[in-house]
């Protein structure tokens, strides 16, 4: 037993202090009959050497996460992560401690999840960010009841169809048993594949809580935020903006000066491996005014007892721990690493190189576009892009078959999320493609088109 | 900032620590300037491919009216700067891997380090959501295994790996009642939960649209039969109840609960937070559990992170299986798929399939330990605890006399004594360089300690905290002021947390 | 050892570590217990496949005669215990990463990261060096491309990569200036010297069999062509000189140095310890050099490891190129092979291919930085020395008036006007967070404080430590005893160095 | 430039705080001819996941270090490394600190080796150990040196020709410049492939300095080194035993026990990766009356001013700092880290699982030598073994290739340095070969013998 301490004569020494003949006496007051069926039926421990070998074998079988160029998006994004990041979570001191209850002996992690909460302020351009949520979709779904909390007579809650089906289902689950709230689907127009504003005008009523935007939505599509935003107010809403791909926070008008009161999103591309899509970070942010509504933890600055500056925990009053089912939310443990991994990265990357870092991703993904325009690949949708845009194919499958076969993972079709989009691929390019790798791409659609 | 402005801001924040001697001068910082603090307009951390010609090939790209021209108040620094920075943040934390860390209810064990290093294998670190499953198979099947093994550990039938936390475990287990009671055609109100539950249970009641009942424990610290039988009525979906419960104790008489729930319709929903008491030692599917939720993060030895990420899977007995959120995956032809055709699914809790990376890790530390491993790791557990309570009893008695597991909840009477409070006892702790318990929970027992020693903490540093604590209770008779003003050894003292939530600043911000 | 012993040993280095203020009781250990005493009998670290049946029968295989019993004292741990150990243990040092390190001659620069990812890949870790070259064509490639990289970084025709540090590059010189030499028939035995030269130069001429005639240094700091003429005869086999010079002055009269000793037989040793000042500045080939040996460990940018592993290629004109050392590789047919036939090598230093892992690393660096870049590093090294140099010169003179380079060597007049030694103001510096120059060298200055603060650290570091320097100062001037008991604020006071040579105790010793 | 933090602005307030207009300015001292030819003809720097990439690419053109079932030693061993060895030296406090001048603040550094050192001395038995030196051949080297130092009046140095080729090569390049000493080749007998004794009896005379054994030797036979010792002893001279399989030492008499005088070895059995061959780790130990020869770092015990047990360097007066051109040795830089490598490694092993893991080495090679007799494939040398051992092959290249055919390295052919070996293999087997692969190789040397 590696990992237990434990010799004979410890557990001799031990166990006659407590009184007992063996460990079992421990847990004679447990119920017979469970402990006589208890026996847990797996194999018996491992070597280290056997282990680690077993789970590299696993590794190996997942030929997709090596062994094709990848234009895949749709929520979480290739980005090529510095090692320093991996220097930085990998310490032992970050990543075996608890959250920061004892904020004397935590001050490593008080400090980056309030430089953390500053970075997230500033590119989303609001006044409070929180500690991390899980992800982007359950902050989106958190962020509604965030909503309804500031404004607890309105009921109707307009989602854009255009936000990653994930996200949409997750609120849908989140807002499911309250029974309080009317989730409407906001459409999109087929040709910009941005929200389509007429509708919303028809939602804009004293009913409505609040409309829900991706920004960039899940076409890729840059949202026209500022008219959306107004659209909400005049109804006295707010306006929720989510984001799945923060970089394009770096370039892109950001929510809060578009007139947002609550944007969240998906922090992955801050710095964390896709690692089949978890853990990853969710962000969210919003007005100072509306800071004791937030779920989530939150990080201030104090003093010591005497007078250096310190950060700690603060306004637990919103959590479980204090107000328990009158909580702003049930999230305890949250995603403070991969909060810190993305503190590191916005630190590493800085203030021009996150910006040249979106903009190599725009200019790429606009090439890719243009290319396979020229090579007779119609683009869906006239709206503008960031990283991500949707193709109109003949036959998807059998184009992303084709492709396969030449080592590319082209896309996502988008059939079983919009049938209506049957035919549609959502491509994404970031700085990890080559303009090789972008050219075999076009060739294999072109082909399949 | 011009250059002295910078460098000022940067030392702001240094504090001459004490020396040794009071002879000796206040010596130089050990304070670290915020990021921010340490920036300096121009300078880079990452050579970039584009540059700047890139940047404004964007902004044409996309037109003015979309874009931003600057991210004001960003920070720019070095590499070796980043690096340095968060490397002496990091020497600011305790941590498990460090510290003796027995905080009651987070089971800080310890974190193999070769979980880490099968989370980052490119096989698994590289691996994109939407990979094709049949590129994936690896993923898939590291998946169904970790899926079965949790269901073997647990005694359920079916366990869904998707919540990123016991929280949101507790979520999806409420929801999946609530979804089969409205299959059923009606909706109970309410859930009953103990006075010592934890916070989370409660709040997740709430979001899941349920009422809380609460139920007193008895006099003997445990959760009688007879008591739920009292609030139980048609309104009544379910119990929620950590087993061992926070005092640490078997709930004796959870099977004659589990029975007068089923009897009535209702159902028990295990909070599996303190399961490490509870390996190989009794399943919460054979308790009559009609739920369990796990903390990879506490039972299963993935790293706490500073608060995450975890993973809560949530396992379940068969008939509830249909109810479980999405993702599910299946067999077919031999090859594992997702199944997307769950009518009855309560949906989903988050993007994606879960927080895969934990459960590599989890799963790394269910193949080391085996399943002999595991019962092992339960009973060191629970004679840490029952050697901590029994050596500690003179001053810190237990909080109950009935037998507790893996845990212990001590209480003293110093605050009535000499005005040392529990709190201060903590911070007393940090300064022999052991993290304290968890303090004031639960909330039924009076300036409680709740302490969790693991079983990964050997005999010699239970035997120096065993000491400590001896020592503290003597210092705080003999000068209770030094320890009220305790921690005195680190690079800060006390920190108040009154003016942090009085008047918040929770951001930074350029002068 | 019984229980209660070793619970006394493991605590018995514990030290109580002082509160911030006086009334403050001492606090709890920091100090670390050795491994052997925090050992206990029976404890396991490993789980190991096969067991004491395993040990039983490979007794029976190889019999008593060959076999031992036991290996007595030898550690008994857990795997959570040993790596609490020796991050604990961690905590005691200063690194480069964490603190300012201008340590003079050792060019403490930022390790990137990426250096150790790289080195980690399994297709370079893994490698056997037994592997058939046909099987690691990259791993030859990458020796190939590093060995173009050092040549064309210091204007020589040829580089061996095989000497497994700088001591060990010197030797390589030294013997191959023998063996070019005994080719031509006669062998001169003296190798000129510096006075100011590091160490390892006249160890490694005694290694070499040479004599060593030392030059010395003229009144403005450099060696002078005339003090070498004055020396050269013809048994002198080389002159072997840093450039620049531990004054960190860039030898003027090099060429003319060069011309001199080419004139009369002899040969230039470069010691390249101090090429950070050289990169893109100035080529040894190009001042005459026929050899010059590089530490990647310091230029290139690998780790000290707290002293290695290191490594010091060799680099050589071409008429030495057929004495290099094994390995070499050539381009056989396409494909890089080991050359076996070089009758003229001095043969081998070491067994396989040197030090291959700081080679990835160097490589990974020098591709990271480019060609140009590396230009830059040298410029800013520069740059950070004559800052500081210019910075502290009121207090803190420099050595020499004449230009410096990369590194200063300043003095002070604290030691006759207060008693204040070079070495107590080292050891305040500790409290400060910064770790000291090298001090005492070169010998030829007093009390000398070698200052290299490399181009990764910034104008806030370099601020910092300037202003700590004049705040000692003060110091040594108000309170001279307190800075002669420095440090203050560490775990441990100023370490005896005296009674450790004077009674060696060099193992720990089971009681 | 991401590692130099300069901006434009420090640049500027630097140059002017020197009284210099530009950068150039601060080496207009450098004589102008030199800076003209200086500038450097490499590409330019680059970013760095281009970086990682390329040498992704070049570590990926190994196919022999991951895609072959092994069975290569000869020198290097392959045997798992713990992931908590990785762990530790990846510390930034240890990798990125110098030799420890400042005990004050290397007291990680210095107890650590003060740990190895102590390591060492208990498997060998001896009563010193020193930091670490480059790796077992200089080690070897430098032992002779030292036994010079302990006798200066003899000069003949008997090497075992059974000692690893590039270990005698070593030897040769490290004395072949003092001209005082003679090396003497001390054949092997044929048939058991130990020393041959009565060569050795001749030369056990006044001259004799040492004898150089390997334990286990070059054909992983073990040597019997009582006897070796006993011959050289006769003679007055010090007996060398050089070990490159160090695990060999957890089950083998301790070469201290056996009267060894000097033991030296490679260490990167102990934690190291292959890394084609280094950096490794030499160790060297000896009898305390020969402490102040020894060459290399030692760290001793000793207490800080308030009487703290504290670690330093000591004994510094044997090395060059002090001695200059009397230094015991020139080494300075050693192999710190991968001596802190050795010492968790060795930690984590403990006193039982070393020499489990030792078992299983002997067990599964004894066995592979068993199956390939069996297969008709003949053991060469009657000596016992330890993991390693020489088998006799018709056509020892084909064999290699068709093993190499089937992905196996199937063992090192002895015919380049042991003309009289011709046939030869040299076969290595650890924990690491599982049955199957022992199977399997097994299968291919008795179709090739
Ligand atoms: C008893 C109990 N239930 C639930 C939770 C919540 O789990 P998580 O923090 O993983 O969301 C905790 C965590 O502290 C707990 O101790
Ligand atoms: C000038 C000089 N020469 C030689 C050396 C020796 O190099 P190494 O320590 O790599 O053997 C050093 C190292 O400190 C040095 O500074």
């Amino acid at each position: 037993m590696r990992f237990i301490p434990h010799t004979e004569a410890d557990i001799e020494v031990m166990l006659k202090t407590v009184g007992a003949a063996q460990l079992d006496d421990l847990i004679a007051h447990v119920p017979q009959n469970l402990r006589d069926t208890a026996v847990i039926n797996l194999p018996d421990g491992r070597a280290e050497a056997e282990v680690a070998d077993e789970l590299t074998q696993l590794a190996a079988r997942n030929p997709g996460a090596t062994g094709f160029i990848s234009f895949l998006g749709g929520g979480y994004y290739r980005h090529y992560v510095p090692a320093a990041v991996r220097a930085i979570t990998a310490r032992a001191e970050f990543a075996t401690s608890y959250t920061p209850y004892q904020p004397e002996v935590s001050q490593g992690t008080t400090q980056a999840i309030f430089e953390f909460q500053t970075l997230i302020t500033q590119l989303t351009a609001l006044d409070v960010a929180n500690a991390s949520m899980y992800d982007g979709a359950s902050a989106a779904a958190e962020a509604i009841l965030m909503a309804h909390r500031v404004l607890p007579k309105r009921h109707v809650v307009a989602i854009s169809r255009a936000l990653w089906p994930d996200y949409r289902a997750t609120i849908r689950t989140y807002l499911s048993a309250l029974g309080t709230l009317e989730l409407v689907d906001l459409p999109f127009d087929l040709a910009t594949g941005e929200i389509d504003r007429a509708a919303l005008d028809g939602l804009a009523t004293g009913e409505l809580l609040c409309t829900v935007t991706g920004y960039p939505n899940a076409f890729g599509v840059i949202e026209p935020l500022a008219q959306i935003v107004e659209l909400t107010h005049r109804a006295g809403a707010l306006a929720i903006a989510v984001t799945a791909e923060p970089l394009a926070l770096a370039l892109l008008k950001p929510p809060g000066a578009l007139g947002v009161d609550i944007a969240v999103g998906e922090g992955q591309s801050f710095g964390m491996p896709l690692q089949f899509g978890g853990p990853g970070l969710g962000f969210l942010a919003g007005r100072s005014a509306q800071v004791r509504q937030m779920p989530g933890r939150l990080v201030g600055q104090t003093t010591d007892s005497e007078g250096h500056r310190a950060f700690c925990l603060t306004l637990a009053t919103r959590e479980q721990h204090i107000r328990r089912e009158r909580a702003t939310s049930n999230i305890c443990t949250n995603h403070s690493l991969c909060a810190l991994a993305a503190t590191a990265y916005l630190s590493l990357m800085g203030r021009q190189g996150l910006r040249e870092l979106a903009a190599r991703n725009v200019e790429l993904a606009h090439a890719t576009r243009a290319a396979l325009e020229a090579a007779g690949v119609r683009r869906r949708f006239t709206g503008q892009c960031f990283n991500e845009f949707v193709v109109a194919l003949d036959a998807p499958e059998a184009a992303l078959a084709a492709a396969e076969r030449q080592g590319i993972l082209a896309g996502i079709s988008l059939a079983n999320d919009y049938p209506e989009l049957g035919g549609n691929l959502l491509i994404s390019v970031t700085e990890m493609n080559t303009p090789v790798e972008i050219e075999r791409l076009c060739g294999v659609l072109a082909g399949g088109r | 900032m011009a250059t002295a402005d910078r460098l000022k801001a940067a030392r702001a924040d240094q504090k001459p620590a004490a020396g040794e001697t009071q002879s000796a001068p206040p010596i130089a910082a050990s304070g670290v300037a915020l990021i921010f603090e340490e920036s300096s307009p121009g300078r880079r951390g990452v050579d970039s491919g584009g540059g700047a010609d890139s940047a404004k090939h964007a902004l044409e790209l996309l037109g003015d009216d979309l874009c931003r021209t600057d991210i004001e108040g960003f920070p720019e620094l070095s590499e070796p700067q980043v690096l340095r920075h968060f490397l002496r943040l990091s020497q600011l934390n305790f941590g498990q891997a460090l510290q003796f860390y027995p905080l009651g209810s987070c089971t800080m064990k310890y974190n193999p380090v070769l979980n880490d290093e099968m989370a980052a294998l490119p096989g698994f670190a590289s691996l994109h959501p939407a990979t094709p499953p049949h590129l994936a198979p690896g993923a898939l099947e590291l998946i169904a295994r970790m899926e079965a093994a949790l269901a073997e550990i647990t005694g359920m039938d079916a366990v869904s790996l998707a919540p990123a936390a016991g929280a949101q475990g507790e979520l999806a287990g409420l929801l999946m009642i609530r979804a089969w009671e409205e299959k059923r055609g009606k909706v109970r109100r309410k859930v009953i939960i103990p006075d010592t539950a934890h916070g989370t249970n409660p709040a997740s009641c709430t979001l899941a649209g349920f009422e809380v009942v609460v139920a007193r424990s008895g006099p003997r610290g445990y959760l009688e039969a007879a008591e739920i039988r009292r609030l139980l009525s048609d309104d009544v979906a379910a119990l929620m109840v950590t087993n061992p419960n926070t005092l640490g104790m078997f709930e004796p008489e959870i099977q004659e609960i589990a029975a007068a729930l089923h009897e009535r319709g209702a159902m028990l929903y295990l909070d599996g937070a303190n399961m490490n008491a509870l390996l190989g030692v009794a399943k919460p599917g054979d308790m009559g559990a009609d739920i369990v939720h796990l903390n990879l993060h506490k039972t299963f030895s993935t790293p706490h992170g500073g608060g995450g990420p975890g993973a809560g899977p949530v396992a379940v007995k068969r008939h509830l299986e249909p109810f479980l959120p999405h993702p599910r995956i299946v067999k077919r032809a031999d090859q594992w798929e997702f199944d997307r055709d769950r009518p009855d699914s309560i949906g989903r809790l988050r993007s994606f399939h879960g927080n895969f990376g934990m459960l590599v890790r989890a799963y790394t530390y269910i193949l080391a330990m085996g399943g002999d491993g595991l019962a092992q790791a339960s009973r060191h557990a629970i004679l840490n605890a029952a050697y901590v309570r029994k050596r500690l009893e003179a001053h810190f008695p237990s909080a109950t006399r009935e037998p507790t597991m893996h845990e212990c909840v001590l209480t003293h009477d110093l605050d009535t004594r000499t005005g040392v409070s529990t709190l201060d006892l903590a911070k007393r702790l940090l300064d022999f360089g052991m993290h304290p318990p968890t303090i004031y929970f639960p909330l039924v027992v009076h300036g409680a300690l709740m302490i969790e020693p693991t079983e990964t903490e050997s005999l010699e540093t239970l035997e120096s905290f065993i000491e400590t604590m001896e020592r503290i209770y003597a210092e705080a008779l003999e000068d209770p002021a030094m320890v009220k003003a305790a921690p005195h050894s680190l690079k800060l003292r006390r920190i108040d947390e009154v003016t942090a939530a009085r008047r918040p600043v929770l951001r930074w911000n350029a002068r």
